[in-house]
């Protein structure tokens, strides 16, 4: 489960003790994923974002005009950054935050009700639909949150902030008996 | 006896029983009751004291306008105080205590107000209580204080959770009576998103207290059907016990729902109350109306109630308000109650009617007197009878309750909160929703409308409405038929002349008639006036019931229309909110996220104490074995970094990736300081001031290529700084091609510093650290023996030869311990916060401390620093004003305790030798102080007048907060190694 | 009609029925030669001060609304003079000290109710700021105490001293603070102005200024015309709106700031307490509502209302401070609108144009100050001179580098 | 307003996303300008009632400043741009 041997999870913590099985809405958290913020430079926005799109296995969480995190699910860390670099070509930087950013993906029938409980944004199937992706906040913690199936959402959040937004979420979903545990 | 439970009927479930307590008493309810039927059932007439007078008082309403019923729920830590027993579930297990009395209910010595109340009117505090002078604070005050307040507050811990939530809806309807209902169903079916929020425990509002039936059954069937199909359809959410307290911009509606307030033992996974935060397209307002109270002599005595509430109590509780019942009205609805109540064999002792004529049909063999008024009550804690007068003659009539009815308000609370008053209506005889556009609309009753069969087909036609306005294919649902519809119809009775004793117009304030008229007379009017001299409609009632005969009153003394007196000004909260509730879960330790640093287990293992930075924990020193006191350890950690080495976290620096080809000339014009021709390679240190010309972060900036910088900012202003930059790059010089992004997270960043420093980072860095390699000011990406890719600074705010490394934030803790291990033979020691501050004091370096807002970088001692060569920098132009760069400024400079023992704080001020304490003595003040090991005794840092000129100098330092005065000497801030040898060795 | 024991018992036994209107309601004279605009606490005490103390009794108040409609009628009370720069502290307490002698003055019971003013601290960088702020209060003379956390606990014990986010390592008390009824201020001021002669003109709007020459002559109002003296600028939220009609820019912003009540308890609460960890602040009132505040809404506003974030915020704040105020229930909440000024400080001055006089840029702290404003001001418009506590406050000083800027927030009126 | 915002690149936000920074009427003055103007720049306001044009940044969203142009005294929005775009087209 560990990325090398030297590195800390921010959650090694939280989540040491052994995981209950999984309830119906459970959280998983992803032990590391590769990511990057890309940021066009002028008027490169919509080609930058054309070909990381082209790329099946690369995944944009729009954070901004013309800025995305992009998320891999195969690539390290190096690597992303290098294949990002080559796909811009120069119409964007890059730069790598997979040790600054920790993945949540929270799924089950009622993740509706237990984000709604922290973040403003209408995440009903009409108005924020499967793919995507928007920076939200929820409750006092900045986050990234997609909609990566019809019931799982992924919150990305700042390193620093991953056990605060960790409880939160636990409380969030206590009423529905939400279950944590690394994803891999 | 009075109040009793009729033996049939109510929508209460009689075979659940309810035990519960009030005033220590055991008395029983059915699941169903609120707590004032409950009490009413038990002919627990007397329910509380008035606020003032400490009058008996009674229930007299069944809702939240209830002003009376105000009673304790609960016990310890959840205890609740000011409750209305007419709006709280019954529940097995209830304690209530009744309020604001002395030492019993029963037997109130606090009722001697009432013998007073000549001396006790409007306003009669302004007038008095200042003879003597020094007898406010010390008796009159302290008594006054002591009668304030119902309630009591326990001020503990509250156990319970709370929470909120968003929702975001087609259409809110606020209210779930026939009108509410109707919408909601004609929306729902239509396929909107519909929420239906109501505050009481069961839906369907007055179909729930109306002897109307619908479709041949009774209307509750009605209600119960509706609200059974609204729960099947997936698009409808039903919120019962939920108050919609608040109407705010861009139709955002404020709820609270009592989730667990109506249960003895609440479970753990709920949450007690949770805020609601509603985001609707529309809106509709089916709030419903009002009954409003007479004003008459002995209106305030126990058993007199409104007419409405007692057709609520036999209806749907099943409760009788009395055994011989007396109406007095000024409209139908009176005649309405006494149907009711006939029907189910109660005996009514007459109809006192207002009105010379009507034609309301009371029921058979009860005596109707018209055109009369009553103008006393008899009895003390209980109703016994009723004075009514006719054409100058008075007779008594006995009875044991009294319903009143004086007409009908619309509730329009939420439509007036966002500034719009209510309109008033000569039609309704009343103040009407205003017309606030299509967001929110009144409907059914709340809209004037106050048959039945109009309320149901008002809310299925502007449900249809809203739901054609949005889209929707609107079927129109077929309205249903209401039998023997009951015409409805009344008379504005603001006063009853003739009170023969004290006529309440608000009743838990206790304001009367004549207190109106007081106001009125000393010159306050104005129905602000008048409500805030007389404390009319200020109770927690908030005027639900007396505002609108207040306002009455006032028009006919002034003897215009209630239009042109105007109602008070409607604001949030509806009915009145629980603190807990709107503050959710952020409370406690989680008022705040906390940020941890990746390096944070590795404080923890080397035994960190950790300090609060902003939402950061940092580690603030790292006691060991035998270390009494903070200090002890700080000392320590001191004197190793500048004997040996020592590491320490600062990965909470901010830190910003800058990129683009006009990076540098953005940078530029950010920073004081010349950026622009910085090499590749290199770091510096900046300075970025605030347009006023003020300082208003330090960090530094380095160079990684031509287009890519890396800024840090100080911890506190990481923020901050971003924003500004963000600022500065969108709004003001948008043609920059510059890019940035934070990277704070993404590094484990850390100090190595001490004149071992390199020998130890040599063992970990894979390539030369040499002086020569590696100068002073070096910024370079490299990579750790370990492959792990990096980046090094040779920067210092220790004034040692110093490093900072930042790694991926994952590897932190791996290579922090690599480089302790490395360190081990140099003696290498983790240091905090407080170490860190010392050294940088001991060099005369500057945190916020210092740089507190209204420092110049002159004044800090930077003045070389800016750059006015340069065309444009941000705080150039105001930089140069002449209170900025005045002579007699207060200057950075250095302070050394004459007596070497006496310490020294930060906060003291700075007085010359000789002078006397005052503002105009006052010479400067110290920005930070503390004990320097390597001196061996206090220094501090501080701000002086023209201080760069006073070096050598004695002043006092005056510290008057710990009744402290010593002598220090001005000299040159920085103490230790002013050559910067160490640093650059 | 004096008040006095004698007055209130020979009015109670008559039933009342001989009172008199507490000030009147006259038709505005052609002339006067003062008027002021704004018929608030600083309005009002600008008159009650320049009849009694400088023998300027040919004065008319104007006011828009009724009397006291606007900030006076609407915010948390409190009286305090624990200020940190040499600007600030001289007037506070030249305020505080009228304060103390006021109900005397007026012969009207303006309820001070000297229960001490407490602000905590949570790090050592507040405390070291908050030793400042006592060591500066000290330096005019005005005593201030920094209680320890230990001494804290055993004077307040329901804050939360154990589950903080902050912890609550003390605070710095001023025991002469407290609060006043604020209603009862400015009832007061403008009965004593009143009976000094004062004209005070509710529903009256002022529409335009009008100017000869450069100078000032009068005003156009709903009224009609008024010709003056000179004119006082005393329209706190509506500075700008007024000062606009002569031309005048000022360094303002309007924001909304909401205050807050809870249903009346008995007394639990006997301090001021200010939270340091945020901006939020209580005191219990003689009727036993809590009331309390903390930070504005953030943008700039005439509308006299806020919005639901913020007064969710200010409960956060609240029962972090002091958990047990969980179960209590907010009854009401009001929005004011500030004068908020580039500084945080108020402004009292002359202004370029002849005859016409300015006080303004009150912020969130315009109550406590009102003694003094309108002292000050009296002195301003009756001499021509700055009162010497209010050197500090004078408009030019933003031109000159010499803001007065407690917060350390720089030129971001939302930010003080 | 006040309680919700229409970011043009994050849609329908609550107001606690957002920090206001101030009055976007007026361009951030040249180098050369007069004092007066540099400091009318950064200490007067015109502060009216009715319709203003005001910085606020979108801190938990994209990161942006919009300048929202909205009336001070019943709070109706009457737009929303990304601030670049909004100096740019002042400056055209």
């Amino acid at each position: 489960m560990v990325r090398d041997y030297n590195n800390r999870h921010a959650l090694e913590q939280k989540l040491r003790s052994a995981p209950r099985p999984a309830a119906a809405d459970h959280l998983m958290v992803g032990h590391w994923r590769a990511m990057a913020t890309v940021l066009a430079r002028a008027g490169q926005a919509e080609a930058v974002r054309q070909s990381i799109a082209s790329v099946p296995e690369l995944s944009l969480r729009f954070s901004g005009p013309g800025e995305w995190l992009v998320v891999s699910e195969v690539e390290a860390p190096s690597g992303l950054v290098r294949r990002l670099e080559e796909l811009c070509d120069g119409g964007a930087y890059v730069v790598d935050q997979s040790d600054g950013r920790v993945v949540f993906r929270l799924t089950g029938p009622n993740v509706r009700s237990i984000l709604a409980k922290g973040i403003g944004l209408d995440v009903h199937p009409a108005t924020f639909s499967l793919g995507g992706s928007a920076n939200v906040l929820c409750g006092h913690i900045p986050v990234n949150l997609a909609r990566t199936d019809e019931d799982t959402f992924e919150l990305i959040v700042p390193r620093s902030y991953a056990e605060s937004l960790f409880d939160d979420l636990m409380r969030m979903g206590r009423a529905f008996d939400l279950t944590a545990a690394f994803s891999d | 006896m009075s109040g009793y439970r009729l033996s049939s009927g109510g929508l209460i479930d009689r075979s659940k029983t309810l035990s519960f307590t009030f005033d220590g008493s055991p008395l029983r309810g059915f699941a169903g009751d609120t707590l004032a039927s409950a009490l009413l059932a038990n002919d627990q007439l007397l329910v509380g004291r008035s606020f003032k007078y400490h009058r008996p008082r009674g229930i007299v309403s069944t809702g939240p306008s209830e002003p009376n019923a105000l009673v304790t729920i609960g016990s310890g830590a959840r205890t609740d105080a000011n409750t209305k027993a007419t709006v709280a579930e019954l529940y097995g297990g209830l304690t209530a205590r009744s309020q604001n009395r002395w030492p019993s209910l029963a037997f109130d010595i606090g009722a001697v107000n009432g013998v007073l109340s000549p001396f006790l009117g409007a306003g009669f505090y302004y007038k008095t209580f200042m003879w003597p002078k020094q007898f406010w604070e010390r008796i009159y005050e302290p008594f006054i204080r002591r009668a304030a307040g119902l309630g009591r507050a326990v001020l503990e811990r509250d156990p319970e959770a709370y929470e909120k939530s968003w929702a975001f809806c087609d259409l809110l309807v606020v209210g779930a009576g026939p009108s509410g209902l109707m919408a909601a169903l004609t929306a729902g079916r239509a396929g909107l998103r519909v929420i239906v929020a109501d505050e009481d425990f069961r839906l369907g509002g007055s179909l729930l207290s109306t002897s109307e039936t619908i479709d041949g059954a009774p209307a509750s069937v009605f209600a119960d059907r509706t609200v059974a199909e609204l729960q099947s359809l997936p698009n409808v959410t039903l919120l019962s016990r939920t108050t919609v307290f608040g109407w705010y911009d861009d139709n955002v509606f404020g709820a609270v729902e009592r989730v667990q307030k109506h249960v003895a033992e609440p479970s753990s996974k709920l949450v007690s109350e949770r805020v609601w935060r509603i985001v609707a397209k529309r809106a509709l307002l089916a709030t419903g109306a009002e009954e409003r109270p007479l004003v008459f002599g002995g209106n305030d005595r126990p058993g007199v109630m409104m007419a409405g509430a007692m057709t609520t109590f036999a209806e749907r509780y099943g409760v009788a308000a009395g055994k011989t019942v007396a109406l007095f009205t000024s409209g139908s609805a009176g005649y309405r109650t006494a149907r009711t109540l006939s029907a189910k064999g109660v005996a009514i002792a007459a109809i006192v009617d207002a009105r010379a004529e009507s034609g309301d049909q009371a029921p058979d063999g009860v005596r109707v007197i018209r055109s009369a008024s009553i103008v006393d009550t008899k009895g003390r804690q209980r109703l016994k009878g009723i004075v009514v007068e006719r054409s100058g003659f008075e007779e008594l009539i006995a009875c044991d309750a009294l319903g009143m009815s004086g007409g009908w308000s619309p509730v329009v609370h939420l439509a007036c909160q966002r500034g719009a008053k209510p309109v008033w209506s000569e039609a309704l005889k009343a103040f009407a929703a205003p017309d606030v556009g299509g967001g929110l609309r009144p409907v059914g009753a709340a809209n004037g409308i106050y048959t039945l069969a109009g309320c149901l087909s008002d809310g299925a036609e502007k449900a249809a409405t809203i739901a054609a306005d949005l889209g929707f294919n609107a079927v129109s649902a077929a309205v249903p038929v209401v039998d023997a519809e009951e015409a409805s119809s009344f008379t504005a009775l603001w006063y009853v002349p003739g009170a023969k004793s004290k006529a309440f117009v608000d009743f838990q304030n206790d304001v009367h008639a004549k207190d109106l008229g007081l106001a009125l007379r000393e010159g306050f009017g104005h129905v602000e006036h008048a409500k805030r001299y007389t404390t009319n409609g200020m109770a927690t009632d908030q005027g639900k019931l007396s505002n609108i005969n207040a306002v009455g009153i006032l028009a006919g003394m002034r003897g215009v229309s209630p239009a042109e007196v105007g109602t008070t000004t409607f604001r949030p909260f509806y009915t009145p909110v629980s603190l807990g509730a709107l503050a959710g879960t952020a409370r406690d330790e989680h008022a705040a996220p906390a940020r941890k640093s990746p390096l944070h287990g590795w404080a923890m293992k080397n035994g960190a104490t950790f300090v609060e930075a902003g939402l950061w924990h940092r580690s603030a020193w790292f006691p060991r074995a035998g270390e009494k006191t903070w200090r002890e350890s700080v000392d320590r950690e001191v004197l190793n970094v500048r004997a040996n080495v020592g590491l320490c976290d600062v990965s909470t620096l901010g830190k910003i990736e800058v990129f683009g080809p006009d990076a540098a000339e953005f940078l530029n014009r950010l920073y004081c300081n010349p950026v622009l021709k910085l090499p590749v390679g290199k770091a510096r240190y900046g300075l970025m001031l605030r347009e006023d010309g003020f300082v208003f972060d330090d960090g530094t900036v380095s160079r990684f290529d031509e287009a890519h910088f890396f800024v840090t900012t100080t911890t506190a202003m990481a923020g901050p700084v971003m924003a500004h930059m963000e600022y500065c790059a969108q709004a003001l010089w948008p043609e920059l091609e510059v890019r940035f992004t934070s990277s704070t997270d993404q590094w484990a960043q850390m100090a190595i510093a001490g004149p071992k420093a390199r020998a130890v980072l040599q063992q970990i860095v894979d390539g030369d650290i040499s002086d020569g390699a590696f100068p002073f000011l070096s910024a370079r990406k490299i990579v750790l023996k370990s492959g792990v890719a990096a980046r090094l600074f040779r920067i210092s705010f220790s004034g040692e030869l110093a490093f900072e490394l930042a790694v991926p934030a994952g590897n932190g803790e791996a290579v922090a311990d690599q480089i302790m291990e490395a360190g081990r033979p140099h003696d290498i020691c983790a240091y905090g916060v407080e170490a860190l501050n010392v050294l940088r004091l001991e060099k005369g370096l500057l945190t916020h401390a210092e740089f507190d807002g209204r420092v110049t970088p002159d004044d800090a001692g930077l003045g070389r620093m800016l750059s006015m060569q340069k065309v444009d920098f941000i705080g150039k132009r105001l930089s140069t004003r002449y209170g900025l760069t005045a002579a007699d400024r207060m200057q950075l400079v250095g302070l050394k305790a004459v007596d070497a023992d006496k310490d020294m704080r930060a906060g003291a001020h700075l007085l010359k030798e000789g002078t006397k304490p005052s503002t105009l003595n006052d010479q400067g003040w110290v920005s930070s102080a503390g004990f320097s090991p390597v001196l061996g005794h206090a220094i501090a840092l501080a701000f002086l007048k023209s201080g760069r000129e006073r070096y050598g100098e004695k002043v006092i330092v005056f510290d008057k907060l710990r009744d402290q005065e010593i002598v220090a000497e001005v000299c040159d801030p920085v103490f230790v190694d002013p050559q910067n040898a160490k640093l650059k060795a | 009609m004096r008040y006095s024991a004698f007055s209130l018992v020979r009015n109670a036994l008559s039933g009342n029925l001989n009172w008199k209107p507490q000030w009147r309601q006259p038709q505005p004279k052609p002339h006067y030669d003062v008027i002021i605009v704004g018929g608030g606490g600083h309005g009002l005490s600008t008159a009650y001060y320049l009849a009694k103390e400088f023998g300027v009794k040919n004065v008319a108040v104007l006011e828009k609304g009724y009397l006291g409609s606007g900030n006076v009628g609407r915010n948390t009370t409190i009286v305090r003079s624990n200020y940190m720069l040499p600007g600030n502290e001289p007037f506070y307490e030249f305020s505080m000290k009228l304060w103390e002698g006021l109900e005397q003055d007026l012969n009207y019971n303006v309820m001070l109710s000297q229960r001490g003013v407490i602000m905590l601290y949570h790090s050592d960088a507040q405390r070291d700021a908050y030793i400042r702020r006592g060591n500066a209060m000290w330096m005019e003379g005005v005593a201030a105490e920094l209680i320890e956390r230990e001494q804290l606990k055993k004077m307040i014990p329901f804050l939360n001293y154990d589950h903080a986010r902050y912890p609550i390592l003390g605070g710095l008390l001023q025991r002469r603070a407290g609060t006043a009824r604020h209603d009862a201020v400015a009832w007061g001021y403008a009965r004593g102005a009143d009976r000094h002669g004062v004209d005070i003109i509710e529903h009256c709007e002022v529409t335009g200024i009008r100017r000869e020459n450069g100078v000032v002559t009068g005003v156009e109002t709903t009224k009609g015309f008024i010709g003056c003296g000179k004119l006082a600028l005393a329209a706190a939220g509506n500075s700008s709106r007024v000062g606009e009609m002569a031309d005048l820019k000022l360094p303002l912003e309007s924001h909304v700031l909401q205050a807050f009540v809870t249903e009346g308890l008995k007394p639990c609460i006997d301090h001021v307490i200010v939270y340091g960890g945020g901006h939020f602040y209580i005191s219990q009132s003689d009727k036993g509502g809590l009331v309390f505040g903390a930070e504005i809404d953030g943008y700039s506003s005439y509308a006299q209302r806020g919005n639901l974030a913020t007064a969710e915020h200010v409960m956060e704040e609240g029962v972090t401070m002091i958990p047990g105020l969980s179960r209590v229930r907010v009854l009401r909440a009001w929005g004011g609108v500030m004068d908020m000024s580039m500084d945080g400080s108020p402004i009292i001055d002359r202004t370029s144009i002849d005859n016409l006089y300015l006080n303004c840029g009150w912020c969130y702290g315009g109550f406590k100050a009102t003694p003094a404003s309108g002292y000050c001001f009296a002195h301003l418009i009756a001499r021509n001179d700055t009162h010497p506590v209010a050197r500090a406050l004078r408009l030019d000083r933003f031109a000159r580098g010499y803001a007065v800027d407690e917060a350390g927030a720089g030129p971001q009126p939302n930010l003080h | 307003m006040a309680s919700l915002i229409t970011c043009p690149h994050c849609g329908v936000r609550p107001k606690e996303e957002f920090a206001v920074r101030g009055d976007a009427s007026r361009g951030r003055p040249e180098p050369m300008d007069s004092d007066e103007t540099w400091h009318d720049y950064v200490y007067v306001r015109v502060n009216p009632r009715g319709r203003t044009f005001e910085h606020w940044h979108h801190v938990a969203g994209c990161r942006r400043f919009l300048v929202v142009e909205r009336d001070t005294a019943t709070h109706e929005v009457y737009s929303v741009v990304d601030a670049a775009e909004f100096a740019r087209r002042v400056e055209r």
